[in-house]
């Protein structure tokens, strides 16, 4: 199933360093969210407050409202874990658990957490998430190598299949396609457009046809200048982003002539 | 997974809760056991520095009777780590870095053999191999370079000396600070390394571009593991050293360290005596320079935290 | 492969008569000097065959260290190369009964000094001056005219003298220096267990361990437990007008004419060593080696062991075992005596 | 092939005269000259250890050939020498490289010396006590002064073992390790995952500096101490415990703890700060809860260096004498029982039948029976480390990634 | 300065593992020529064998011929280093070095030379460096802060400002923009055209439009299947491969049709 998030006057802080401030937003369910904007301009930071993965660095902190259909995640009663099996998240980076075989890479949600999934049931899971990550044909053979044995591509896709194998309501991806070719890519655009029918996915990523392609709403941000925090600029139908931006910084940038 | 955000599963809850317990109270009773250990030197070392019938405080007595000790223990121990911690890291290095891959592994395991004799033996090596091998190098010190104080005096004849001491408690801590540099080398993220060679560092130079900088910490905690083993052992420096008063002298027999005099001085040391007081008093001072070292240690480390490569 | 034990105390296994009853059982642990431990091996091996449900433990930790354990209830009894100070005795009521403890000889040793000289074969005379001045370090030379004036008849060879001492604080030292401060004018150390600081010399541990550097250096001299200097040379000490050469009747002499310890347990065998005596064929270095025993047990059963185990320890069986085994000197018949009646003091605490 | 580099576009045009580029041409040996320039061929170095050698043996022998100053003398003159030659024949920097190269492959083969040499001493002694039948499955009982004294003077076999000592020793160090491992290992997650650099994690990780100083000695009477304290303590409330004394195995092991838990904190601590962080993010975004991440991700990526942290944390505490002595005692026969009287540990024995023989004039079959105990010892730990890489190769990173 | 490169029958080896077979081609000096192909086909490995850095992995090694102006850089006299000096490489993971500061990450290599410069040269050094990676004017103010507080993109572009500080007469980069964004990508676009000036740029790339912009020449790579070595399938002007490919694989791949 998939869920909507509200955002409400959210400020996200690395110690006293304010690094994205003031966004409010609401992101549809069942719907594609792409984030755009210059490097350094927030968007991981501000994507890794929507899981409340920022947090584990030390001295960081968040300030304001994260409601998931409703219930503010920032709520002192709530277990950040839970979120974090609700809210899904896929790396910029690859990062496959070097310990662990491919096949235990897939699994890493369920073993991790001490499930006990029975032969067959395991079996399913690995081959639907290696397939949908469009990785399956290529590891098939060798399930029980491990996976840091892999390509770069090969390691952000295997992070995919990770995350998708748990099933979350909304998924996050931080430049998921950055270290893919483009048949990859293709494949993990495919697979965004399928997911997108039951979860709300949320991609930053600095490609702007990918933006377009895969995207129903588009969020821009931006940056004044060093040291000072990212703002959300403008936040509308992607069409409009890339067709009518209201904003002129927008314009500028999908158009290619910034900075 | 469909459940409302708040009524999470409290069992999870209660592992995370119990499990950093667990943690919080391993750390806890490490500084428990420590504080015992304080507590237990201090309270029996009272009479060493406290005596009613001789007017109350002998502090000065203690001094006299603890200040040479505690240079021969410093004195011991600075020979084993001169010795040891540039030959350590270079071992390490060389099982890092330079052996071949294949081989690597089982040249790092011969180092830890040294490790893996007990100190008994060392004792029984220093004494019996070690220290007459030494008396010829004596010799030549002394007519040599007789006229720096520290071989000056006349050279030992049983190779016995404080000198003989350190360079086994040399070689003792040796595979300590190798396997700690070791693993810390093996772990230098590739990136930086090969960040290193593509600018065209030989390897040497990736070595102190990338190892070094990432290692620093903990190189500087291996040696003062080593340290610590250098200033706490016991029986290898009794049986090796023929102990007597503090001399400048490396290649005479004399100095002693403070490990060494509470174990050859504690078993004939008559019950709730002021001397075993004195043995357990030295012990405290011993505790003392431990933690003395040890906070010298911090402050080189921590003035390059920022820096530090683990992030 | 198999154990290649050999049956307890195969070597004695008609031992028995001497008093110990074979009915006594249970554990009994002691802990003391590491002078008496191979002595100690071959009593507890012997004991378990005079009684064989018996087991004796015995942990060399030192003679301190022994009276330590012992005060603390920890040892039973304690083996000690000195006497409890009378402060520990005082102690010893609070484990031991209002009696306390009280001494036993368990083996009396000479000390001798011992040298390793190549050219000197022969036992070297020497009076006590001399030798306080040759540990001292002020007579460096082995043809030193102070040993020369001694031996008119030995052709003194020009090595330079190592004195090599107890590095450990030991009973060995404390009787060698008490008789080197008592019997000569030129030694003024304390005396202690600790050889003392100021002379710079040659250590090694233990009595092997001073044995065996002496053994290994030309030109070195020490003190050791006579059972245990191997090959080594020894002095004659001047005693009167007569040189005197270690022995173990030598050494009983010498303590026979020492005056016992007063004011502890009336059983009470610590004796107060005359190092000046002239007596004729005595000892003078002489080392007594102690079992020290509780007045009163808490139960009957480590009593009996007590009392079997201490009557074993002394009866001519026990004593001819270690002197098989270890060396040490047998004790004579009268302490035999009076150490059996000691003994026999040995009662249960209500 | 020096050639003034062409002007670059402003972006990366070079300060003035380019000294990137003038710079690096040391000694007249442009950087920029042919690629093989840079080296020398390999038949130079056989040539010139040869030369040092030589040359090392015949200084050697000027002072009366020994080994030591043969070693010495050759190994300086070739580090000097390589130095040089690289030196004027290449450049600086190779030459540098050259020099800590040697420096290094040098600090190696030093450190194999004294390995040899004590392994020489204690195995070429030690292996016909090893072989003497039955050494490894007896125990002490009933070998006294006269049964050794036949052996050396009439040449009977060499009687008693070890057995009783192998099994104190293997039973103490079992009980220190399963106390220290889980300590040490939890105060380091503590440290590492859980600690915000507080003064109290700051003040565990200076303690635990400093308990890595504590004489071993010192370790022995504070548990003998602690233990007679407990016992004591323990029995006037519940009066269950037939022994009041303190003198077991067990307080041996916690003896050995003191001793073993700072090295375990400080090893494991290095180990899991080098975990990268991804990792650990990796996992909570998969909604794992911080322990689980700890004990399956983190741990995991860091049982190798764990492993061979408490490995060198047993090899120190296994050959350890004193503490154990003063708190386990010295027995002759099998003990299996920790909790309940004395046990002999292998190095006790060993420092026992060293320092006072079973019969004090006719040491040899002592010390026969010394030396091979410190060879199985040293085999013990051999195995033991043997066994922590087992582990390190079942459980490690499977490969290094880019 | 520029060389150029010529590669013949060029094996690359991970142990036993045949990753790169049998390669030839001639890479033009002054120029820019663009690897692409699919994800796991071997163009990081093929790029790493160009400077040596192929083989400090463990049993990584090379079989056959690569000439720098007509030297074998494989020629058993020549030293790696050397060819590293001349051949500098831009990692597809940003790399700086986390215990130097933003500056000293800069005069990195610089320093390796031993060269002595006044405060003002290497003043000038990083700025000029860091100009041309379109770094400057984020990080002016914190010079002397480490290079690991920068964000992915910045710490890229430190690492291509490092690399270009020295000269080298070859430059290599591995998806040297995967991390960053639009702006940053078009300035280091920039900036590689510029360097073709002077040097011979060799940059592997996903991104078939930045191939396009940026090169003068292409060449693709493909894979057979997993486990199979990749090859080179086409190599040629850039405009050639993009609008007459020769061969299908290649247009399919360039198409976009791939799979
Ligand atoms: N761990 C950190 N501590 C302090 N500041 C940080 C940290 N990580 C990032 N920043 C700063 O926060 C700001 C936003 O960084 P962030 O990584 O979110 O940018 P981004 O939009 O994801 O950039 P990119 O497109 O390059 O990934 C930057 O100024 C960066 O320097
Ligand atoms: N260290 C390694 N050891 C063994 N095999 C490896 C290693 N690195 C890569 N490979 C294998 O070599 C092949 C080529 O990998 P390479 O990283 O060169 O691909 P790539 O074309 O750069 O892919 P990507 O576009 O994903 O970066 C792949 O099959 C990969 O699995
Ligand atoms: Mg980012
Ligand atoms: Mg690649
Ligand atoms: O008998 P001692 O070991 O104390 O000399």
């Amino acid at each position: 199933m998939s869920k909507r998030v509200d955002v409400i006057d959210l400020n996200v802080y690395y110690g006293d360093f304010l690094a994205v401030e003031g966004i409010n937003m609401s992101i549809d369910a069942q719907a594609v969210t792409a984030f755009i904007g210059p490097s350094g301009c927030g968007k991981t930071t501000f994507l890794r407050s929507l899981n409340r993965m920022h947090e584990v660095l030390p001295g960081a902190r968040v300030k304001g409202q994260l409601l998931l259909d409703g219930e503010d995640i920032y709520d002192p009663g709530v277990d950040p874990v839970t979120v974090r099996t609700q809210v899904g998240m896929v790396f910029q980076r690859p990062n496959p658990f070097p310990t662990m075989t491919i096949r235990e890479n897939v699994l890493a949600g369920y073993k991790l957490n001490g499930a006990r999934l029975s032969k067959s049931e395991s079996e399913e899971i690995v081959e639907t998430s290696l397939r949908s990550a469009n990785l399956w044909n290529e590891v098939k053979d060798r399930l029980d190598r491990p996976g840091s044995g892999l390509s770069g591509g090969q390691q952000q896709r295997l992070c995919i299949a990770r995350t998708i194998a748990v099933k979350p309501d909304v998924i996050l991806m931080d430049e998921p396609c950055s270290a893919l070719d483009p048949i990859s890519t293709l494949a993990i655009e495919d697979l965004i457009g399928e997911l997108q029918q039951d979860y709300t996915v949320i991609i930053v990523t600095h490609n702007m046809q990918q933006a377009a392609r895969v995207s129903q709403k588009t969020a821009f941000f931006n940056i004044a200048g060093t040291g000072k925090p990212g703002k959300l600029i403008e936040y509308s139908d992607t069409t409009a982003i890339f067709n009518t931006p209201q904003e002129k910084s927008t314009e500028d940038y999908v158009s290619g002539r910034f900075g | 997974m469909t459940s409302s955000l708040t009524q999470s599963d409290k069992r999870g809850v209660a592992g995370d809760r119990v499990f950093s317990a667990l943690t919080l109270s391993a750390g806890v009773l490490i500084l428990l056991t420590l504080a015992f250990v304080a507590l237990f030197l201090t309270v029996n070392s009272r009479d060493a520095v406290y005596q009613e019938d001789q007017g109350g405080w002998i502090l000065t007595a203690f001094l006299d009777y603890a200040y040479p000790l505690v240079i021969g223990t410093l004195i011991a121990s600075f020979i084993a780590l001169i010795l040891a911690a540039p030959i350590a890291v270079g071992v390490a290095l060389y099982i890092s870095h330079y052996a071949p891959p294949r081989f690597s592994k089982s040249i790092g395991y011969v180092i830890d053999l040294l490790a893996a004799i007990p100190s008994v033996v060392y004792g029984a090596w220093g004494m019996s191999f070690l220290g007459p091998a030494l008396i010829p190098v004596y010799g030549w010190l002394h007519e040599n370079l007789g006229f720096i104080p520290l071989f000056a005096g006349d050279p030992s004849q049983t190779g016995r000396t404080i000198f003989t001491a350190g360079v086994v408690l040399g070689v003792m801590i040796l595979p300590i600070i190798t396997s700690v540099c070791r693993e810390i080398f093996i772990q230098t993220p590739k990136l930086h390394e090969e960040a290193a060679l593509a600018l065209g560092a030989t390897r040497w130079e990736m070595i102190k571009m990338s190892v070094f900088p990432f290692a620093r910490a903990g190189i500087i905690s291996g040696i003062m593991l080593g340290l610590g083993r250098a200033l706490g052992e016991t029986m290898a420096v009794a049986l090796v050293l023929s102990p007597g008063m503090l001399t400048a002298s490396l290649i005479s027999s004399g100095n002693s360290t403070i490990p060494a005099e509470i174990a050859l001085g504690f078993p004939e040391a008559p019950p709730g005596s002021e001397r075993q007081a004195q043995l357990i008093a030295i012990g405290l001072v011993l505790f003392l320079i431990t933690l003395l070292v040890n906070m010298t240690a911090r402050w080189i480390v921590s003035r390059h935290k920022e820096f530090s490569g683990a992030n | 492969g198999e154990s290649n034990n050999p049956d307890a105390g195969g070597s004695d296994a008609e031992g028995g008569e001497n008093g110990a009853s074979s009915e006594v059982a249970g554990t009994l642990v002691g802990g003391g000097a590491s002078s008496q431990e191979a002595a100690m091996t071959a009593w507890t091996d012997g004991f378990t065959s005079v009684a064989p449900d018996a087991q004796v433990n015995y942990a060399s930790v030192g003679s301190g260290g022994g009276r330590d354990g012992f005060l603390g209830g920890e040892y039973d009894f304690a083996g000690s190369d000195a006497a409890m100070s009378d402060e520990e005795w005082e102690s010893s009521q609070e484990v031991c009964g209002p009696e306390g403890a009280f001494h036993i000889p368990s083996y009396i040793s000479p000390v001798a000094v011992a040298f390793n000289v190549e050219g000197i074969e022969d036992t070297l005379n020497l009076d006590a001056d001399t030798i306080a001045a040759i540990f001292a370090g002020d007579v460096t030379s082995w043809d030193d005219e102070a040993i020369a004036e001694h031996n008119p008849d030995i052709e003194l060879p020009a090595t330079p003298i190592s004195v090599v001492h107890r590095a450990d604080d030991s009973g060995t030292t404390e009787n060698f220096v008490d008789y080197l401060a008592n019997a000569s004018e030129n030694w003024d150390y304390e005396v202690s267990g600790e050889w003392p600081s100021e002379i710079a010399a040659e250590s090694a541990q233990q009595t092997s361990g001073v044995v065996g550097l002496t053994s290994e250096t030309d030109g070195a001299i020490t003190y050791a437990d006579a059972s245990q200097i191997g090959d080594l040379t020894t002095v004659a000490v001047q005693v009167g007008e007569e040189y005197v050469e270690y022995s173990p009747e030598a050494a009983s002499q010498a303590v026979a004419s020492s005056t016992p310890v007063e004011g502890q347990a009336s059983n009470n065998m610590a004796y107060e060593l005359d190092r000046n005596t002239e007596e004729s064929g005595a000892y003078p270095v002489v080392l007594v080696s102690y079992h020290i025993f509780c007045n009163e047990y808490p139960d009957q059963e480590t009593a009996d062991l007590a009392t079997a185990f201490g009557e074993y320890v002394i009866s001519e069986d026990g004593q001819a075992t270690a002197e098989g085994a270890a060396g040490n000197a047998p004790i004579s018949d009268e302490l035999r005596d009076g150490a059996m009646e000691s003994l026999s003091a040995i009662t249960v605490s209500e | 092939m020096t050639q003034t580099p062409t002007p670059t576009p402003a972006s990366v045009q070079g300060p003035s005269g380019a000294p990137g580029l003038s710079e690096p041409t040391s000694n007249g040996v442009p950087r920029r000259s042919s690629l093989t320039q840079n080296t020398l061929p390999s038949w130079l170095w056989i040539v010139m250890l040869g030369g040092s050698v030589i040359l090392g043996a015949a200084l050697s022998a000027l002072l009366g050939f020994n080994l030591a100053t043969f070693f010495i003398f050759t190994a300086v003159i070739y580090v000097i020498s390589s130095y040089i030659v690289t030196r004027t024949r290449v450049n600086r920097r190779r030459a540098t490289d050259g020099l800590w190269t040697n420096l290094v492959y040098l600090a190696f083969l030093i450190a194999l010396m004294p390995l040899v040499s004590v392994i020489w001493s204690v195995a070429s002694v030690g292996i016909p006590g090893l072989m003497t039948p039955g050494f490894m499955v007896s125990d002490m009982q009933g070998i006294t002064g006269l049964v050794d004294q036949a052996s050396q003077t009439e040449g009977a076999p060499v009687l008693g073992g070890i057995a009783h000592a192998l099994i104190g020793s293997l039973l103490i160090t079992l009980a220190a390790t399963a106390i220290s491992v889980p300590i040490g290992l939890l105060a380091s997650i503590y440290l590492v995952e859980y600690a915000k650099g507080g003064p109290l994690s700051r003040a565990i990780t200076f303690f635990v500096d400093v308990m890595t100083g504590i004489p071993s000695i010192v370790a022995g009477l504070f548990a003998g101490a602690a233990m007679a304290w407990f016992l004591s303590v323990f029995s006037g409330v519940t009066g269950l415990l037939t022994t009041q004394r303190s003198t077991l195995g067990i307080t041996a092991a916690i003896a050995l703890s003191v001793l073993m838990v700072p090295v375990v904190v400080r090893t494991t601590e290095e180990m899991l700060r080098v975990v990268p962080n991804e990792l650990r993010e990796a996992s909570y975004a998969l909604g794992v809860r911080k322990w689980r991440t700890i004990l399956k991700v983190v741990l995991p990526t860091a049982i190798s260096g764990i492993a061979s942290g408490v490995t060198l944390a047993i090899a120190r505490v296994i050959g350890e004498t004193a503490p154990i002595l003063v708190t386990a005692g010295f027995v002759v026969n099998t003990n299996w029982n920790l909790f309940q009287g004395w046990m002999t540990a292998l190095p006790v024995y060993i420092f026992r039948q060293f320092q006072n023989p079973t019969s004090p004039n006719f040491s040899d079959p002592s010390e026969q029976r010394a030396w091979a105990a410190a060879l199985v010892l040293i085999l013990i730990v051999m195995g033991l480390n043997l066994f922590a890489r087992l582990i390190a190769k079942l459980f490690a990173p499977k490969q290094a990634g880019r």
